[in-house]
């Protein structure tokens, strides 16, 4: 059932030891900061978080990690300037890493969603990150078995909700939220606005509202507006992201 | 095969940064779709003209990806895959991030262009990490583009610091993609990479053979209809 | 397990179509999202309340279906499953067919209404092809809906004109789907199917002994807690 | 290379001889109608079809069928109550059918264009439509592999493009249109309104121009309007599609 509440508090009550947590966001564009920090007052831990990245500077997931609430992280990119409370971690044994290809992890949590049981992709065929698993030629190509990804709770950020929880996004704060609000058992979203139903053009709807569980609005939050978004810098000349 | 009798070379001195990046950019078809990786590669977008009309691609989620933002312009809800912030084009798109990684991993990308570590003589690509026992690993969306663009062109300086070939037999850093690489731009020459080995395309303050060795790999010059 | 003794007679009389998806459309939770098959499911629709807020899913690319569309507001490019014009209501959303079947076999359908040739007792469905021979297959999306949806209800007659019962120990047509229906709405009653085997929850015209006779799988009362 | 051209004659020249053809549409929604008689008229032969259902009528597919130029069709529901000229030529023998559940046809399509080398579903296991199939249980469940769909060529139908080859659709005839631009080597579609780059809002895209080759506008289309969508009857009760 879908539910508007008045508080990010009550929007993530219940969220439970243990849990497995998608983060939507792409660096600062899309992530549910405020989501992200009752989260953190609801004391939920032992969590497994699935994000692109394993938190920045001093906010959001760098100090879910931080703080010892979370026991693994699924993320394609770990390493950055800023991720300095997860490298402690990390360094001392104390966060399990599970390092997944950006798109296997596009795809695997698109897989969850969509009632598909696992796929072959050609990405990281003959490399590290494929060993123990099964491959296959398949078109002529090598390819890896990949699962998919669910999720018992997603916390996302959107644009815009109607009353019936459809959402739109803006620009590249899209990015993962459509496709953890389907692969999680309960998706809870951040937006900056609230319209009534039918405000929205049936045609431009990203995500339909049957994926969407519990919506908080962040009152004075205009996405993009005032949000910098930060360089990122790293050491290697490879593909960054 | 012989190495001399060819003239390849077409300057004088070793190429720097950014007249790489505009080598790159002229080489690229008319209207093709691209994505060019973070760094280096990044500098390739200078150089490209209104008229080949190219769309580049960032893997977060939008085509038609214009300049870097400046004042006013700085959304923080517009970034490319390098977390800066850009700025959208007349024609731009937005989708997720699975449509996104469907265009890379689908084959629908004409060329992306991507620094390296190491590229071998079969065109396996090294440049995501560099398996020291302590290194923290992130790959981000490298081994999707390196397996799935049409053409993986890769930049980089030829040699290490400590005067090393980064092309390479077999490369000795853990891989991005296999036999992935058809072109490396480097500051001394453009080399491609097919079922013939790698052919030298041009060569930058250097021979044919001086470049030869420099490398490990045998080297022979391109023939004319691959140039 | 004695079949007498509990009296879950509801209605003197076998049920009507019509009075039977007034009694599908009563069972639906309020909020819930539901896909109506083509034929007698349809029916369904005429019964469901404002104040249930159901929304309705159409495999052709939409949720927020309204009625049939009549007169000026039939459009060719809004149409449902069967490829009958239809309406839009407020908060309806359209996508492509990828993204549909996604809703369908994701298990984002609370309830798919079906219509059957047999259902056996573990549940497993047969409504797509009689297997005669001669017959030009067709199946279009009945085992996306069997197999995704969170609860299928099947609606039917509980006998076939020649008096057999369409609820088998075991489907002699081909299969749908295995062990998916949770329900099955008859005229002569309501059978839900679990890991207890077929419990009836009401009947219609008949006793609980009388429905016995007729079928060929062991039925007993609904546990009160399954009503 | 995007092109626009002036005639669907234009649009669909080049198709050869043994192609599989991708066509969209459900029913009349979406089916570029005026594509599929340019193709007939091309004189292409011995194509493979992929579509939905497997011709209504006299017209569009069911022309190309009752012509012989379909070898085979890969689709969901082929028999309908005026699917006569398949049914015609499939009791003579003369075309190959592989049926395939529609979330199956749908499914495989867009793995074809995400790259995506083969998945498991539940979908069809236990059923004839799985047999001499590979099968896994997943997730506690059994599922079927099934292969990706790729076609040289997708005729298609839009509402609107612009100068980048940008899609937009109108309601239901959206179908299957997205999937099948992805997955065909060349994809052509013809569409009611050009318009201006720049004038379609980025958000709102649903096909991006990367996936388009050749875009044809039909004068005096209207999408929609005076199109009355034929109602079918079907014999079984079973869910029809």
């Amino acid at each position: 059932m879908l539910e508007f509440v008045e508080s990010v508090q009550a929007a993530v009550a219940g969220i439970r030891d243990g849990s497995t947590v998608m983060i939507g966001g792409f660096g600062n564009a899309g992530q549910p900061f405020e989501l992200i920090d009752a989260l953190l007052e609801c004391g939920a831990t032992d969590l497994t978080v699935v994000n692109n990245n394993a938190g920045q500077g001093d906010q959001g997931l760098a100090v879910l990690i931080r703080e010892g609430r979370v026991r693994k992280m699924i993320c394609s990119f770990p390493r950055q300037s800023d991720s300095w409370h997860f490298d402690a971690r990390y360094k001392a044994g104390e966060i399990e890493l599970e390092l997944v290809p950006q798109g296997n992890l596009a795809e695997r949590i698109r897989a969850a969603g969509a009632g598909i049981g696992g796929f072959f992709t050609p990405t990281g065929y003959g490399t590290m990150l494929a060993e123990g698993k099964e491959t296959r030629i398949l078109d002529g190509r090598g390819q890896v078995f990949e699962t998919p990804l669910h999720a018992d709770v997603a916390l996302i950020k959107a644009h815009v909700a109607d009353g019936k929880g459809n959402l739109v996004y803006r620009k590249t704060a899209r990015n993962f939220g459509p496709i953890m609000a389907a692969a999680a058992k309960r998706t809870i979203v951040q937006v900056s606005e609230l319209v009534p139903t039918g405000a929205l053009d049936p045609e431009n709807i990203v995500t339909p509202g049957i994926y969407v569980n519990t919506v908080v609005r962040i009152a004075g939050s205009t996405s993009g507006a005032g949000n910098t978004g930060r360089t990122e810098t790293t050491a290697a000349t490879g593909k960054v992201a | 095969m012989s190495l001399t009798g060819t003239s390849i070379q077409t300057s004088d001195t070793a190429l720097g940064r950014d007249e790489l990046a505009r080598l790159v950019a002229r080489d690229i078809a008319p209207g093709s779709f691209v994505n060019l990786g973070i760094g280096q590669p990044t500098l390739v977008s200078n150089y490209l003209t209104e008229e080949q009309n190219i769309t580049l691609h960032t893997e977060n989620g939008m085509l038609g990806m214009g300049p870097a933002a400046e004042g006013d312009q700085i959304d923080g809800d517009l970034i490319n895959a390098g977390k800066i912030p850009v700025t959208e084009l007349p024609g731009a798109s937005y989708f997720h991030h699975a449509d996104s990684f469907a265009i890379m991993r689908g084959g629908h990308l004409d060329i992306c262009v991507l620094g390296a570590f190491q590229v071998s003589a079969t065109g396996d690509l090294a440049n995501w990490h560099t398996g020291a026992p302590d290194a923290i690993p992130a790959v981000g969306g490298a081994m999707d583009l390196a397996t799935g663009a049409k053409d993986v062109f890769v930049m980089m300086t030829l040699l290490t610091r400590d005067g090393a070939s980064k092309i390479v037999q077999s490369c000795s850093y853990p891989l991005t993609g296999v036999g992935c690489v058809t072109r490396v731009y480097t500051d001394k020459g453009v080399f491609l990479i097919g079922p013939d080995g790698v052919q030298v395309r041009e060569t930058f303050g250097c021979t044919l053979q001086e470049l030869q060795e420099l490398l490990p790999v045998p080297l022979s010059p391109a023939s004319a209809v691959a140039l």
